[in-house]
């Protein structure tokens, strides 16, 4: 087990050095930094110097080490921007994000795996084919429209919710929180339902089709002939060995929820690293973009992690192959 | 599903017509038994007919800055501008008629959604087929390399690749290239799906005798994947396609959302929401409502029929 | 007398299908008495399994029961609400399906499923079940019970894994078991065991057993009446004796005729085999890799692992005749096979093919590409479902360069078509419009169609019917004398062995532990394995 | 009273001398103060400096005498000192606001409260450079170890960037940037009439549906930054009303000029748009008034000229532009020029950056198209969009340009003059006319206003005359508030809450 962990450990150090690696190249060229950095009233020897003070004249490889060593140690600069060090920002934006991720992802797992046993336990019902049908609306309008029509609906027409930001926020010192206050839970439901949408849509699809397949298992059947009651084979048979597969792919689904804010951040002007991120594309503030990648590659790794332990914890085939006999 | 058991009756009828096969196929019945699947085939091939017939069928041609007249803008639907020129679903606010930005804007629409799926198909499925067949260390790293695509949100690829485009390319040639890009954005953050598929379907057939055989006459390997393996790894590709479609066109939408899509003056039905939007509040509805629907209806019947070939192509559902 | 178990009357079982009702079983009675084993047998698709079903109805929808009368001691249970159905499964009515490897669930202990089944049916708490459990493993026959419990099936071999399902199925001591080809997953030799405890078990507790198989060596020994059934329908009912030495209907005389026996001394050919040797194997050896990956090996400091699947194995095959290579599963039948057909290079060790080594590059390669071809086990695998018939049987020819124009393929391949008893026409069809038995004969037009010396069979018949077997063996013997051929053939089935081969082969964990002349080995073997082997085939001679 | 403030972008720093940006000084102005200050009609007026003139018998030399019994927030007191330390650290190197003091050589306190300022020659119009030019606390600043300003790039987290002591009305005091800033009342402010808002919550709120939402839904009291098609709808709902008037900011295009041919353009041996017939054909095709009934919504001033009528050397003879479209006359000057076909050529635009800047360009396009002009658009993030134009990478581009000192000169500078040394930044066309530029560079140190003025008249004249520039119109800013509140636009777009007054 411990092996097994060190190996994806590892693994992951390279996936990062790769995320790092292409994100530090990818931003080179998504503008020049400078010309936002700098006013209308600037002359072009100011360009000039600005350029060779942030050390955009160097190489390649001098910037991208720079960056790395940076990186390892937490260090990603000032935001140009903002002028103040990235980790703070990106510390400070943090909380939002995570509880915006965190209580989509709830709702997406949570309704979305009882949608998706609903739907697959009674495969020819009427109700089914309306939840079906209703999910792919559901994906089929982009996320912005959905939340640009939810805040219509219900911050403006029947100002039952608030149409943007966090509401009232709790400081417990390292985290601001705002499921403590009501405000901050009322704020919360709108941008939780429109980042939870697609998720949901996708796991209960995956979920209903992983379980109409094991259903059809031998395993099942012969469960049958052994007279175990209806609760048992569907939610202690089934449903356990449904988990296996929607785990993986649910994991990697719930990494990009936090990505997928941006989006919805923007939407709701949501406090978090998403709208952080849009912000900072849009003035080119390369140290707050590099940061913003290279945490959302950390998430990877980390949910990855968590996704293999689990899978570890639920199969126990596994457990032969991850101590030691291959593949 | 079920094997003839008659050893022999397959031999001696003759062959029917090739169309008639199709036509009584398991796939098209299933088709025909499914009144939703043929609504949502009828929407999808109207849709499509409609962009491609786009230049002969629009009422004008929105794609051609002179023929417009900024007078005509916001007009409502189904009423004359000041202008006395007619629109059956309004004028947005360059005076352009919806209905013909609606058509012209799938066209675009089609186009990248298409080519953008075709592309990520191209990738997706020649690492696959590498990836399956050969397998050992090319396996792990074509897949870790998929691991990494899927777990980025493709938006945020795309977004990347755009950036990169618009620093490589030079800026006179920006425009002209955008929808390019767009495409090779598109594609790029989606061929993993198809990659880990055919990876595993490969796995399978890799394994299976004919294949042996085929080695045993000494085919070479890039035949035997192509002819032979290909396909009959086809099925699930085409269900994830039909899906992944569906994904490209609403992914379209939202980079143009977040500012970097084809141009204005050739708007998909992404752009078109995307500038409708900016008028949600103050009456002119149109704009943004047509196009809306029309990516909705566009992305549902895609999905439809991708959930329905789905279903029709898993032999354990027949 | 007593009440039969189980009774059935008139059982019609229909599937609505697309083009038109399908009639699966027809019209079927039959009861069975308390401690009485009842053999069901038939070819694939004979409506055996239907049958089985529909007694514990578990007939999948959109089948159903569409006649007669299913009597439970007497108690009609055919017509039961699904609730009531539910309760008498595993309780009074046990079955075990074919498959070990996937009856059983992965992600649970076989206590785990035991004791969840036991507390299902009988009032036990959890120590008492698990108690029990552990009781039923070890009278399943399964060594140390209580230690081995707590396992995942994964960790079990098949035969002990089918033993869990037969245990599963007896937790709640049910009156009437099902069986549905318990044993055709599995070795002979486990097989020879499984039949055992089936016996035993049946025995000890008086219960029922309807013991469905095609193999009609396994009715042999085990059941004590059996019925034929065919297409639905019941040809003939009687006792095991009568039946096998008897048999009264000429559906079930031909079955009975087509079942080769190991006792079988028919000659084989008309033309003797030359005495020159057209392969040679030299001191073949072959190792799989399967040790852990470098950094775990760095880690762990786990060990590097390999599987020596085939050790300095030397044989030669006679110009024209027919060598059989026999073993239970995983002996290194196959990895021998496919060294000699070029499939994967031999560790050490050489192949020659007139004395010609065929790994080596060049013209040993050309030679081998050309003149050595494979026939396979599967029939459904072993032709690309996406090709049309006559592109499959003209690829080695196109590969190969050997025709030159879309005319002559054709006519070489409608030719080959009916060297192998089929009508040319055939070819614009595909594989899935055959049945198993013509893919068969597909595939052996395509190892024909380079024009090859000699070819080697792995298994070219388990996947068929007996009746079916009988007609592939024979085209094969055919075209032996036809072309002079020179075959390996690789089977489990010794009988089929008996009855093709002139020398034999017995590989065990990798070596070849005995060869020679087919009938001095098999009247008179030398080695303990060998016997071994064959005295645990069932055989319908072994029937008084 | 609390007003909850909403606009789309945040102040970029608390630091007053670190961006130059219009953002970030609106929200300055509430916690510093400047020496001088502007109107909402762009007057020049009293702020911490009572009064200013030129030194007699000196004209490099600006004399200012401060306020005096003002108090910093942290108690102090502002004195000739802190004007002295201030100008210094916003002329220093690393200050962004070093270009509006090029010309100051030193800055003396003569007494505690008078300050002078010399020149490097006579600059009459120094003072209206002073507008964005914020007062520290000279021993505070130095304390906190925040002397020096902080550049972009730099690794040091400076103290002035998130902590402020200023003299102005209101004190910081809670900020989260980019979502939300607390700013509460100074109660040592010296004005004499107390602001009626006590409390200022800001809050950016970047996408434009959102921020209206916010408004229509009642969760925030004024914004600012209304997008032009939403003020009707603004306007009509119950308890909001909308405020507008115009901002000190022309739109225009800009063209590259000179023999070699466009990069974007099949005509590839010259460049057509140096011919001054081409530039007068599209000057009258463009119809301005259609823009700003349909673009606009009637939300900007057309305009002839490209510059806002706030500037000193405006007139409205120069502001004179076609009533309709003459695509006739254009199409015949184009033949005239040998283009009776037209050409094509790409047209840069910015998307998110001046009032609906895009489809201002779009509608352009258009209105090219019908005399034959085939402009493909492009539009691109003005981070991406500046680049273009300061590295000579466009041949035809929408801009827009403010003029903080509300005189024709820093067009000139800028936009006319030939690109060298500090002149022509946003001339990257090539337009060169030397004579010009020598009028251009005189104007810096012509003290007789009246023949600075006429130099003015005489260069606007040329450069009407060469069209160099394809003026739109002036830009018209919206705000939103709730009914009761009173607040007047501000031609350089910097409200001040504390000018806020409640009821009717
Ligand atoms: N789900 C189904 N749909 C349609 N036909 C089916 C289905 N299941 C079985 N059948 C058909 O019912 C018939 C009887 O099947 P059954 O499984 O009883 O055969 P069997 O005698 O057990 O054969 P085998 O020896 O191959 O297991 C076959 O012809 C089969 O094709
Ligand atoms: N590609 C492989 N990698 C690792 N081990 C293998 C591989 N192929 C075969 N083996 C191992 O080599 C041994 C011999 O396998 P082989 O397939 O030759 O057996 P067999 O006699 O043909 O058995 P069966 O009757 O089941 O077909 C087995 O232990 C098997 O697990
Ligand atoms: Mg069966
Ligand atoms: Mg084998």
């Amino acid at each position: 087990m411990l092996a097994f962990i060190l190996r994806r450990l590892a693994q992951s150090i390279v996936v990062m050095l790769v995320v790092a690696l292409i994100s530090f190249m990818l931003f080179r060229y998504v503008g020049d930094p400078v010309a936002s950095l700098l006013g209308q009233d600037s002359r072009l020897e100011d360009f000039e110097a600005l350029r060779e003070r942030l050390g955009l004249n160097d190489p390649f490889y001098v910037q991208f080490f720079r960056f790395i060593t940076d990186a390892v140690q937490g260090e990603f600069g000032i935001s140009y921007r903002l002028q103040q060090p990235v980790s703070e920002l990106i510390m400070s934006r943090l909380p939002a994000t995570i509880e915006l991720a965190f209580t989509s992802a709830l709702i997406a797992l949570v309704v979305g795996v009882t949608l998706g046993v609903f739907t697959a336990l009674r495969p020819k019902s009427l109700s089914t084919a309306i939840i079906m049908t209703l999910s792919l609306v559901g994906v089929s309008l982009p996320t912005f429209l959905i939340g640009i029509g939810l805040i219509y609906i219900f911050a403006v027409e029947l100002q039952w919710l608030p149409s943007f930001g966090r509401g009232q926020v709790v400081d417990l010192g390292w985290w601001r929180t705002g499921l403590l206050t009501e405000s901050g839970l009322r704020s919360l439901i709108l941008p939780a339902i429109t980042l939870s949408l697609f998720q949901l849509t996708l796991i209960m699809r995956l979920v209903r089709a992983e379980m109409l397949e094991v259903l059809r298992q031998d395993y099942i059947r012969f469960a049958r002939a052994r007279g175990l009651s209806k609760r048992a084979i569907n939610f202690g048979h089934a449903l356990k060995n449904t988990m296996v597969p929607v785990i993986t792919i649910t994991g990697l689904q719930l990494g990009s929820v936090i990505a997928f804010a941006i989006v919805t951040e923007t939407v709701f002007q949501w406090p978090g690293v998403g709208s952080l991120f849009i912000n900072s594309v849009q003035v080119v503030d390369v140290p707050v973009m590099a940061a913003y990648l290279m945490f959302i590659a950390f998430v990877f790794v980390v949910i990855n992690l968590i996704v293999d332990i689990l899978y570890y914890a639920v199969d126990p085939r596994l457990r032969v192959h991850a101590s030691g006999s291959g593949k | 599903m079920s094997t003839p058991q008659n050893p022999a009756t397959p031999v001696a009828t003759k062959p029917p017509s090739r169309l008639y096969r199709m036509w009584d196929s398991d796939v098209f019945f299933s088709f025909r038994r499914s009144p939703v699947t043929i609504v949502a085939a009828t929407v999808a091939f109207v849709l499509v007919l409609a962009a491609i017939l786009a230049p002969w069928i629009a009422p004008y041609n929105p794609f051609d800055p002179a023929s417009l007249n900024l007078m005509d803008g916001f007009t409502a639907p189904n009423s004359n501008s000041m202008m006395g020129n007619y629109f059956l679903l309004g004028s947005d606010h360059q005076g352009r008629d919806v209905l013909s930005t609606i058509l012209y804007g799938s066209r675009v629409s089609l186009f990248v959604g298409v080519s953008a799926t075709l592309f990520a198909m191209a990738i997706g499925i020649s690492l696959g087929l590498t990836a399956g067949y050969v397998g050992g260390t090319t396996d792990s790293i074509i897949m870790r390399v998929a691991d990494i695509q899927l777990s980025f949100p493709a938006i945020l690829i795309a977004l990347l690749i755009f950036g990169i485009a618009r620093g490589i390319i030079p800026p006179s040639q920006q425009e002209g290239m955008a929808i390019w890009v767009l495409i090779v954005a598109i594609g790029l953050s989606n061929w993993a799906q198809f990659a880990r598929t055919v990876r595993g379907a490969t796995m399978v057939e890799r394994q299976k005798d004919y294949v042996s055989a085929a080695r045993i006459m000494g085919v070479h390997p890039l035949v035997i994947l192509v002819r032979h393996v290909l396909p009959n790894v086809m099925a699930p590709v085409l269900v994830i396609a039909t899906i992944g479609l569906a994904l490209a066109i609403i992914e379209e939408a939202t980079l143009s959302f977040l500012g970097v899509g084809v141009p204005p003056t050739q708007p998909s039905l992404g752009t078109l929401i995307r500038i409708g939007q900016q008028f949600l509040f103050s009456g002119e509805w149109w704009i943004l409502f047509f196009p809306a629907i029309t990516l909705v209806l566009l992305a549902l019947a895609v999905n439809l029929l991708g959930d329905w070939l789905r279903d029709a192509l898993n032999p354990r559902l027949r | 007398m007593t009440e039969p178990i189980i009774s059935v009357r008139n059982l019609v079982v229909e599937f609505p299908l697309r083009r038109g009702l399908f009639t699966a079983v027809n019209d079927v009675s039959f009861d069975i008495m308390p401690g009485e084993i009842l053999g069901v047998v038939g070819e694939s698709g004979a409506g055996k399994s239907m049958t089985g079903a529909a007694i514990i109805g578990l007939i999948e929808p959109p089948g159903h029961i569409a006649g007669g009368e299913i009597y439970l001691s007497g108690k009609r249970i055919d017509n039961l609400p699904p609730e009531e159905m539910a309760k008498l499964r595993g309780k009074r009515i046990g079955m075990v399906f074919q498959d070990p490897l996937t009856s059983l669930n992965p992600l649970y202990t076989v206590g785990q499923q035991l004791v969840e089944t036991i507390r299902r049916h009988l009032p036990m708490n959890e120590a008492q079940a698990r108690q029990r459990a552990i009781e039923l493993l070890g009278e399943a026959g399964i060594p140390s019970p209580e230690t081995r419990i707590d396992s995942y099936p994964h960790q079990f071999s098949g035969g002990m894994r089918q033993r869990v399902v037969i245990a599963l199925a007896l937790s709640a001591e049910p009156d009437l078991i099902i069986a549905d080809e318990p044993t055709s997953a599995l070795d002979v030799s486990v097989q020879a065991q499984i039949i055992k405890v089936l016996k035993q078990l049946c025995e000890s507790r008086g219960a029922a057993v309807m013991l469905v198989t095609h193999d009609m060596g396994v009715i042999a020994e085990t059941a004590t009446r059996m019925i034929v059934m065919n297409k639905g329908k019941i040809v003939e009912t009687g006792s095991v004796g009568d039946i096998i030495k008897r048999p009264k209907e000429e559906y079930t005389i031909g079955l009975i005729d087509s079942i080769p026996s190991i006792r079988d001394e028919t000659r084989r050919h008309e033309v003797a085999p030359a005495a020159t040797q057209l392969v040679k194997v030299e001191n073949l050896t072959r190792d799989f890799d399967l040790s852990p990956s470098f950094f775990d090996r760095l880690v762990k400091g786990s060990k590097r692992s390999v599987v020596k699947a085939v050790q300095d194995v030397s044989f030669g095959i006679r110009k024209g005749s027919t060598y059989g290579l026999v073993g239970e599963s995983g002996s290194g039948k196959s990895t021998c096979a496919r060294m000699l057909v070029g499939l994967i290079p031999p560790t050490s060790g050489r192949v020659l093919l007139e004395d010609e080594d065929i790994w080596e590059s060049g013209s040993g390669t050309q030679k081998r590409r050309q003149r050595v071809q494979m026939i396979f086990q599967d029939p459904y695998a072993s032709l690309n479902p996406r090709w049309r018939v006559g592109d499959i049987i003209a690829e080695p020819m196109r590969a190969l360069k050997l025709v030159s124009g879309k005319r002559e393929a054709e006519d070489r391949v409608a030719d080959l078509l009916e060297k192998v008893r089929l009508d040319p026409i055939v070819m614009r069809k595909f594989p899935h419009e055959f049945s198993g038995g013509q893919r068969q004969r597909i595939a052996i037009a395509r190892a024909l169609s380079s024009q090859p010396e000699f070819i080697v069979c792995d298994e070219p018949t388990s996947a068929l019917d007996v009746s079916v077997q009988a007609q592939v063996l024979d085209l094969m013997r055919g075209l032996q004398d036809e072309f002079g051929l020179t075959y390996l053939l690789i089977s489990h089935n010794l009988a089929v062995v008996r009855q093709m081969a002139d020398d034999v082969g017995v590989m065990h964990g990798g070596v070849l532990v005995e060869q020679g002349p087919v009938d001095e080995i098999f009247d008179a073997p030398k080695v303990e394995y060998t016997r071994m082997l064959l005295n645990s085939v069932p055989d319908i001679s072994k029937v008084e | 009273e609390t007003v909850r403030w909403a606009r789309a972008s945040d102040a970029l720093t608390l630091d007053p001398h670190s961006q130059n940006q219009g953002v970030t000084h609106t929200f300055a102005h509430h916690i510093y103060e400047t020496l001088v200050d502007r109107d909402v009609e762009g007057n020049l007026i009293p702020r911490l400096a009572t009064e200013w003139a030129v030194k007699e018998g000196d004209p490099t030399v600006w004399v200012f005498t401060l306020r005096q019994g003002v108090k910093f927030h942290d108690g102090a007191d502002f004195t000739a000192e802190d004007v002295v330390f201030s100008l210094d650290r916003a002329r220093s190197d690393k200050s962004n606001m070093k270009q509006l003091h090029a010309g100051v050589q030193s800055v003396t306190a003569v007494d505690d409260h008078t300050v002078e300022v010399k020149m490097s020659g006579p600059s009459p119009l120094y003072p209206n450079n002073l507008t964005n030019t914020f007062m520290m606390d000279k021993t505070w600043t130095e304390a906190n170890n925040a002397v020096e300003v902080q550049e972009a790039g730099s690794t040091d987290d400076n103290f002035a960037v998130r902590n402020t002591n200023g003299t102005g009305p209101y004190m910081l005091e809670s900020r989260d940037p980019d979502v939300r800033s607390v700013l509460k009342l100074n109660e040592n402010h010296w004005a004499e009439t107390k602001p009626a808002v006590t409390e200022i919550i800001y809050l950016p709120i970047a996408d434009n549906a959102t921020r209206v939402a916010a408004l229509l839904s009642g969760e925030v009291d004024l914004v600012q930054d209304v997008p032009v098609q939403d003020i009707e709808r603004l306007g009509s709902s119950d308890g909001i009303k909308v405020t507008t008037g115009p901002e000190n900011r022309v739109i225009y295009f800009g063209y590259r000029f000179g023999d070699a041919p466009l990069k974007s353009s099949n005509i590839t041996d010259k460049n057509p748009i140096n011919d001054p017939k081409v530039r007068e054909a599209m000057h009258l095709a463009i119809d301005r008034n259609a823009i700003q009934q349909v673009v606009m919504r009637g939300q900007s001033v057309p305009t002839g000229v490209a510059t806002p009528p706030f500037v000193n050397g405006w007139t409205p003879e120069l502001n004179e532009y076609p009533e309709k479209a003459d695509v006739e006359g254009a199409k015949a000057l184009l033949a005239e020029a040998g283009y009776p076909d037209g050409f094509t050529i790409t047209l840069d635009t910015p998307n998110n950056r001046y009032v609906n800047d895009e489809a201002i360009s779009q509608a352009v396009v258009g209105m090219l198209g019908q005399i034959g002009i085939k402009a493909t658009l492009a539009s691109r993030p003005i981070t991406q969009h500046s680049p273009l134009i300061q590295n000579s990478e466009t041949d035809f581009y929408l801009l827009g340009w403010g003029v903080p000192t509300f005189d024709s000169a820093y067009i000139f500078n800028d936009l006319i003059h030939t690109q060298a040394g500090h002149y022509g930044a946003y001339n990257p066309s090539g337009y060169t006319n030397p004579e010009l530029d020598a009028k251009i560079e005189s104007l810096e140190t012509e003290v007789d206003l009246d023949k600075r003025n006429a130099t003015i008249a005489e260069i606007w004249a040329k450069v009407q005359e060469d069209r160099v520039l394809l003026p739109i119109h002036n830009q018209v800013l919206a705000y939103a508030m709730k009914d009761g509140m009173n607040l007047d636009v501000h031609p350089e777009n910097q409200p001040r809450l504390y000018n806020v007054t409640f009821g009717e």
